[in-house]
């Protein structure tokens, strides 16, 4: 189980490479990668800056990972999260998770992500032509998150 | 003492992002510390007055209105995250 | 929207990079690759080999990608399937969905992974330490594909 | 004539991976074929009496036990599925 914030780029290939090395029991493996969009509420991104709470964000995603991990068959699991300066089509975030069997890989990975969404400690800040703003937190990812909570296994 | 922490819009607006404050006697949960910081005025009164724009935690752990804030705590304040 | 069928192994790292560069209006790429385990049923695999229906196979997941493409935002999708001898730790079959957000990409990825499980014509031949074997179909595939049949979006 | 293929344990167990076959006049759909070829016996009856151990194409398309066949057509036989 590893946790990274890192401003530098990721490679999804070689990260799922070394989790299939080292465990031969592993036959799923889900993925996910959130990539920074040219528009957001229709309006030109040229740039987005990432800010975290050093030690505290690490933290919370550790927390989720455990409860994804209590929740179904994890096997392995990897997050980086990039944070600094990203331009359209960078890569933001990556989700891993390792397992048996593809049902618990992909409700994992879904999870982790819908919490990264909601709790975990990163703010974005985008520049449009009419200059940097904070992004709002949508209500759509509430939801996201909040669904878990209501489904069983 | 307690550490203070200010992140992203709060930061900017703030002007800091960090600080070491003396925790006034009256002060004993989170909610006390808000209230003393919010009494400053000004931009202070203005980001932290709505408490549905910032969020809490203290010591790295999300806290609510009644968290206990002690000597020697770190307390972070911040809009809602919006990760990912 | 690309299906392959080949012997080669492939690299998701790649695969996703090459989607993520050619539209910036892409969010969110779920990915999920299938690994070769080292025991099945209780016994050792020390190697299978997948055989397909030539045309057909490629037909039929394309057809599948239609089907996730109407039910689901898709902007670009990608299905990579090993046929030959595979081992244990080997990477059998990726699948690559790129949507503008995270909801519809991995809905349309596990949907086709479902489908792939149930009806794309490939046949799995198991070595085990009692000689060689070929693969009884799962009901629990069965079971993960129908639930989309009942399930909204 | 038409083409029948068969795969992976039906193609070991018949020792064929395909034939052409000059379709008898009786044959008028997919359910006619699977008789014809289960009327040789053997290891083709064994193999082909029992439907639900055996799926069936036509023309690279699933199909079913009234789907029509007509010469020309490229029929396959195979077990369920096991991709993935």
């Amino acid at each position: 189980m590893t946790v990274r914030i890192q401003t530098e780029d990721f490679d999804v290939g070689a990260e799922t490479a070394a989790m299939r090395k080292d465990n031969p029991s592993i036959g799923a493996i889900a993925s996910f990668v959130g990539v920074v969009r040219d528009m957001n509420e229709g309006d030109a991104v040229s740039e987005m800056t990432l800010e975290h709470y050093p030690r505290m964000t690490e933290r919370s995603i550790e927390q989720i990972i455990g409860q994804a991990r209590a929740r179904w068959n994890v096997i392995d699991a990897l997050v980086v999260h990039r944070v600094g300066v990203l331009k359209p089509t960078d890569q933001i975030v990556l989700v891993v998770i390792a397992s048996a069997h593809r049902g618990d890989a992909f409700a994992a990975c879904e999870f982790v992500m819908d919490y990264l969404k909601t709790q975990a400690p990163f703010w974005k800040k985008e520049r449009t032509r009419q200059g940097s703003r904070w992004v709002d937190a949508r209500g759509a990812d509430d939801v996201a998150a909040e669904r878990w909570q209501l489904k069983g296994r | 003492m307690v550490t203070v922490l200010y992140f992203a819009r709060l930061r900017e607006a703030l002007g800091t992002a960090s600080e070491q404050l003396a925790l006034p006697e009256s002060v004993i949960d989170l909610a006390g510390l808000r209230q003393a910081l919010v009494g400053r005025g000004g931009a202070w009164a203005q980001e932290l007055a709505e408490m549905n724009r910032v969020r809490a935690a203290v010591n790295q752990e999300m806290a609510s209105a009644d968290t206990p804030v002690n000597d020697g705590d770190e307390v972070a304040f911040f809009p809602p995250v919006t990760g990912g």
